[in-house]
């Protein structure tokens, strides 16, 4: 067994984890801090993103206006104090990044470039290339080596947070290339481990994004707030979910169904392709559910034609997305059209926490996607995740550092938790029974929440998926583990994030059966309306005692009222 | 694996720049050897030939860096792939080098004064 | 073609073999594809790395065919077979070489990231500047490239120099230390120098120039390297010139 | 690694490139094989201390057809690791590296004509009998 400890340990390598971790060193150059990832740091799921971070950096632009933007674009449920805190922090944030190396694109005279972005009424989506999220990851990570008081645990996959008299007290791992169990002591945790997205069969999301950082929360007895409300992006490539970016609707793309229409006419005459996220994905949805969408192998699809933007124009201002289309689908955009579908995309949920990322457990704090501060509501705009990752990470980070300053000692463990914990994760796999495996549990598990609980929503399906999730959840006992060789034993880690999705999967539909209006992200065809008067307020799940609880807590509201959201 | 504090003496980058003016000189001192040695008929590897040019200075000059410039560059050329395979006494290797390159380098130019 | 023949070293160094596996293609197919499908379908206890599946976050590079390449990005039909049975094209994957082998498909990566770490991969300066550090566009190609590495290893698992010697600094960290060297914000060049010009730094590179032609992102590590021997060489007489240690004037 | 393992890796052109690892291989092998000539060579010279008859005996075996032979193969060593090298000090200096295909061809081209040339002139002499 590998006992490590230290003042904070950081669950979590993506821009929130890493940002935190530099935050924290930079407060108090003698704490010692943990970061733990279960893969490579470099590898997390943020290094994906692409389009861009929003921030305030030039004139023209105001913070009231990007809160404004981003309050507006949560369908008026996001926590207006939090996303003042997150529009005035964000560009020391980007200067921060400039400073260690970030290779931002520039104007010609030298300063920072900013691009236009869906749901912004001002470009101010500071991008470095259409590599975003991985150009930040790499300054963060190369950063961070610089300071000697951050160790680095790679590879180590966590699988429960402990909790003692109310106190954070340590984690619990397996370090994946050995297979030894690894125990993490430390004053504070900080939750950032991202969203969960493969709990859908068809999503933009890295394979290792499995809503563990949600399920071990919920299993310490965290709650989680807002569950319910998953972003979809109208353009996942088809098969393999590989983002599309808005860009190429932008330059002039049309979406195509089988009869060869630009079905978009029907839904948003005006706008035509360039509707609001949510409006163009369920457009694309309804022309499927109606069968004029082209059926697959690898399931429905729309076609999304460049053909006619002509060869120049597409290698010119679309040259990723052709990269993309040549590399991944053989398929060159200016003679063929891209099948694209809609793709889970975003958790706008997440751990409960207060402006200040701290949960209501002692010592414990939540950033980036596996938080909920809340800032996105019920839909987050393009680019304003990394921004919050890094906003929300930095302040983790030092308040995690403030607060280890006060505590004298590392709690002690409960051992014999440490040791049913051992014995879970070393009996319970590899014991023989049933017939069952990961990977078909895992299928059906993502077919029903894309089936059920995607797009539009209605009080049936989802009573239908929580049956089927309950029913997963019993048939996982009689799942085994064939793989007997603890060296990275990846089948035995795909075991142990099914048991994650299982459980977070259960909080999304308990959710979204409960909220009985249509906001954001969450359509409920039985309930196509925005009810403010019943329903402007965030959802909270805990789990006691095995079992689910749902309750609610108001939208803090400033200067905003609700209004209609039209664009 | 490379040191991090570092900032220690190495004799690489002189060995890596001689390696390669070496082997410049090298087109230029065996063009003209292998020319003159084989292409001319052979009337010029006779040993007389060969005595005479090398009683002109000018000729012994050219042999004396000839002599230095391949023993040099063949055998750092040695020293490096011999480092190439993981060795990790650089500084054993570095002497060997050294005693090996001089004693050749001196039997050589020797060998031009005597012959 | 409708199927294909993985053949893919499996075990531990202690104890392998190759196992055969047949997989279905389809148009667009990548061998992480085929990988995730002998996982799901076939064998459960096959161990493999990935994440992105769209070449960016470096999990998944391994040999395909003797060459180092990211498999998620890598189709299938374009892959020349390295044999046939049965009139059944095959593929032959193993864990990138270079590597020590941990299992089946995966290496251990440790030395390569304490190697990328050694070279001092980050912004030095002085002191933290107020505002914007200004870049020109011109100033920004001269290492932009040079910033889309993703640290998959393949260039490692190509160079022969690193194959032969696990001292090496190996491309990846060589090609990181000259990007950094080449951005105008940075003043910890000579620091990088002193670091890369050790015996097993830049020194041990005989432009292979194979790291290039593995680099799924096209980095050009090869051409960055012996620019970074110009740079370090211009250091080092400095240093034997000037007596300074640091090779500052 | 062992040293062994070290140096089958370092013979090993599975999946290497022709102006890549395998003109690298073969520039090392090629100059490693000169090196060695270059000690026959002195050992021979080594002859002429000994005055005039011994290196007669010696000029006539050398002056053999199987010995030509031998020397035009050397020829093509040297030729190959003298074009390769130019290359080389270009590629290493950063002259040329995104080229470096086209390149490693041109000097291949390059030195064989060299060599074809040097071959003919040999040949020539020696079936002339000089
Ligand atoms: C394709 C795509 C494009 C996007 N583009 C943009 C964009 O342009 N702009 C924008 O603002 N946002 C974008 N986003 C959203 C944004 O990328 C994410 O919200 C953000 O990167 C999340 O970062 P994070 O640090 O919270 O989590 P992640 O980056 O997901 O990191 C999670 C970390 O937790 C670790 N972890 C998880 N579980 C465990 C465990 N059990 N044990 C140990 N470690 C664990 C992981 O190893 C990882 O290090 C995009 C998302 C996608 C999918
Ligand atoms: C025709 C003139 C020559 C040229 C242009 C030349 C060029 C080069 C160059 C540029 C290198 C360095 C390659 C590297 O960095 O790896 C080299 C290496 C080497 N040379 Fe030469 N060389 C020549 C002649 C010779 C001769 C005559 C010998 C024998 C004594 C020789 C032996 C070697 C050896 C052993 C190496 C090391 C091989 C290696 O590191 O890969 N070379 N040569
Ligand atoms: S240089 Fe290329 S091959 Fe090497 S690690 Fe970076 S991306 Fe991979
Ligand atoms: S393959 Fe190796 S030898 Fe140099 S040019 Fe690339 S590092
Ligand atoms: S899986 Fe991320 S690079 Fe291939």
């Amino acid at each position: 067994m590998e006992i490590h400890k230290a003042d904070i340990i950081i669950l979590g390598a993506g821009l929130a984890g890493l940002r935190a971790a530099i935050s924290a060193a930079e407060t108090n150059k003698n704490l010692k801090i943990a970061v733990v990832s279960k893969v490579f740091f470099l590898r997390s799921h943020s290094t994906a993103a692409e389009g861009g971070t929003a921030a305030v950096l030039y004139e023209g632009d105001s913070y009231d206006l990007h809160a404004y933007d981003t309050i507006k674009g949560s369908d008026y449920l996001a926590d207006q104090d939090a996303v003042e805190i997150f529009v005035r922090t964000m560009p020391k944030e980007v200067l921060d990044l400039d400073h260690w190396g970030c290779p931002w694109s520039r104007l010609p005279d030298g300063r920072i470039a900013q691009r236009p972005f869906g749901g912004h009424s001002f470009p101010r989506a500071t991008y470095a290339a259409d590599r975003t999220g991985f150009h930040a990851l790499h300054t963060l990570y190369e950063r961070m080596l610089i300071y000697e008081n951050i160790e680095r645990f790679q590879e180590y996959f966590v699988t429960s947070i402990m909790i003692d008299n109310g106190t954070f007290t340590g984690l619990t791992a397996m370090n994946m290339k050995t297979g030894e169990y690894v125990i993490f002591q430390g004053k504070a945790l900080i939750i950032a481990a991202g969203g969960l997205g493969r709990l859908y069969s068809f999503t933009t999301y890295s394979h290792t994004v499995t809503g563990d950082g949600a399920a071990m929360a919920l299993r310490a007895g965290l709650p989680l707030e807002d569950m319910e409300f998953i972003q979809f992006h109208p353009t996942g490539l088809v098969p393999s979910g590989i983002l599309i970016t808005e860009g190429a609707r932008g330059e002039g793309g049309y979406l195509l169904n089988k009869d060869g229409d630009r079905f978009m006419k029907k839904y948003a005459p005006q706008k035509m392709e360039l509707a609001p996220r949510d409006v163009v994905s369920r457009s694309i949805m309804w022309e499927i559910l109606e069968g004029r969408g082209y059926s697959g192998p690898w399931g429905p699809y729309v076609y999304l034609d460049l053909r006619h933007l002509g060869d120049e124009k597409i290698k010119e201002r679309l040259p990723a997305i052709r990269d993309i289309a040549i590399k991944f689908n053989n398929i060159n955009p200016k003679d063929e059209p891209i099948p694209v579908r809609p793709a889970a995309h975003y958790t706008m949920g997440g751990i409960q926490v207060g402006n200040d990322t701290m949960s209501p457990v002692k010592g414990i704090f939540a950033s980036g996607e596996a938080s909920c501060v809340s800032i996105h509501g019920a839909n987050r705009l393009g680019s304003n995740s990394t921004a919050e990752c890094l906003v929300f990470g930095d302040i983790s980070g030092r308040n995690a550092a403030l607060y280890v300053e006060k505590i004298q000692n590392i709690p002690d463990l409960n051992m014999d938790k440490v040791k049913e914990e051992e014995n879970w994760l070393y009996k319970e796999p590899f014991k023989e029974r049933g017939s069952e495996s990961v990977a078909t549990l895992r299928r059906e598990l993502q077919n029903t929440m894309q089936e059920k609980v995607g797009i539009f929503r209605n009080e049936k399906d989802l009573t239908d998926a929580l049956k089927i999730i309950k029913d997963l959840q019993k048939r996982f006992d009689n799942v085994y583990v064939e793989d007997k060789n603890m060296y990275y034993n990846t089948n035995l880690m795909t075991y142990f994030e099914l048991r994650n999705l299982l459980e977070v999967a259960e909080v999304v539909v308990l959710g979204a059966i409960a909220r009985k209006e249509s906001r954001g992200a969450h359509y409920r065809t039985d309930y196509p309306k925005r009810d403010d008067v019943n329903w402007m307020k965030h959802t909270i799940a805990i789990k006691r005692a095995g079992k689910i609880e749902l309750s609610y807590i108001p939208v803090r509201v400033t200067k905003w009222q609700p209004e209609e959201r039209k664009y | 694996m490379a040191s991090t504090q570092s900032l220690k003496e190495t004799m690489e980058p002189v060995a890596w720049m001689f390696q390669l003016i070496t082997a410049l000189f090298m087109v230029f001192f065996l063009g003209v050897h292998l020319i003159l040695m084989h292409a001319y008929g052979l009337n010029n590897i006779l040993i007389q030939a060969i005595l005479n040019r090398l009683h002109n200075p000018w000729w012994k000059a050219f042999y004396i860096a000839f002599v230095i410039s391949i023993t040099y560059h063949g055998l750092n050329g040695l020293r490096g792939v011999i480092l190439d395979l993981g060795v990790k006494k650089v500084k054993a290797l570095n002497a060997a080098f050294w005693v090996v390159a001089i004693i050749t380098i001196i039997y050589g130019v020797w060998l031009l004064f005597n012959i | 073609m409708d199927k294909v023949i993985f053949k893919i070293k499996r075990g531990t160094p202690e104890e392998w073999q190759y196992v055969e596996y047949e997989v279905p293609v389809e148009k667009g197919t990548t061998i992480l594809d085929g990988l995730y499908y002998i996982r799901d379908n076939i064998d459960h206890t096959l161990s493999f790395r990935a994440s992105c599946r769209m070449e960016v976050c470096g999990s998944c590079a391994m040999m395909v065919n003797n060459f180092p390449r990211t498999t998620c990005s890598t189709q299938i039909e374009n892959v020349k077979p390295d044999g046939t049975k049965n009139g059944i094209k095959v593929i032959k994957l193993e864990p990138l070489s270079g590597y020590p082998w941990i299992r089946d498909l995966v290496v251990d990566f440790d030395d390569f990231f304490k190697k990328h770490e050694s070279v001092k991969p980050y912004i030095i300066r002085k002191e933290t500047p107020e505002g914007q550090l200004l870049q020109s566009p011109e100033q920004l190609a001269k290492f932009k490239q040079l910033t889309l590495c993703i640290k998959c290893g393949a260039c490692v698992a190509a160079c022969p120099i690193s194959n032969s010697d696990p001292l090496y600094l190996g491309p990846a960290a060589l090609a990181a230390a000259y990007r950094f060297n080449a951005d105008s914000r940075d003043e910890g060049k000579n620091k990088r120098l002193a670091v890369v010009s050790d015996p097993e730094g830049c020194w041990r590179c005989h432009f292979s120039a194979e790291c290039s032609e593995a680099c799924p992102k096209d980095v050009d590590p090869a051409s960055a390297i012996q620019k970074l021997k110009v740079q370090a060489a211009v250091f080092e007489f400095k240093r034997i010139f000037t007596g300074r240690k640091d090779g500052e004037k | 690694m062992g040293i062994k393992e070290a140096f089958k890796n370092w013979l090993s052109i599975k999946g290497r490139h022709i102006h890549g690892g395998i003109a690298y291989l073969f520039h090392r092998l090629t100059g490693l094989i000169i090196l060695l000539y270059l000690y026959v060579h002195f050992g021979a010279l080594s002859q002429l201390l000994n005055g005039g008859a011994s290196y007669k005996n010696f000029l006539t075996t050398v002056e053999s057809p199987p010995f030509v032979a031998l020397d035009i193969l050397l020829f093509f060593v040297i030729f190959y690791h003298g074009a390769n090298g130019i290359r080389l000090v270009f590629n290493e200096f950063g002259i040329g590296t995104k080229k470096n295909m086209l390149f490693f061809w041109v000097m291949m081209a390059l030195g064989l004509i060299g060599w074809i040339l040097l071959t003919y002139i040999v040949a020539t002499r020696f079936i002339g009998g000089g």
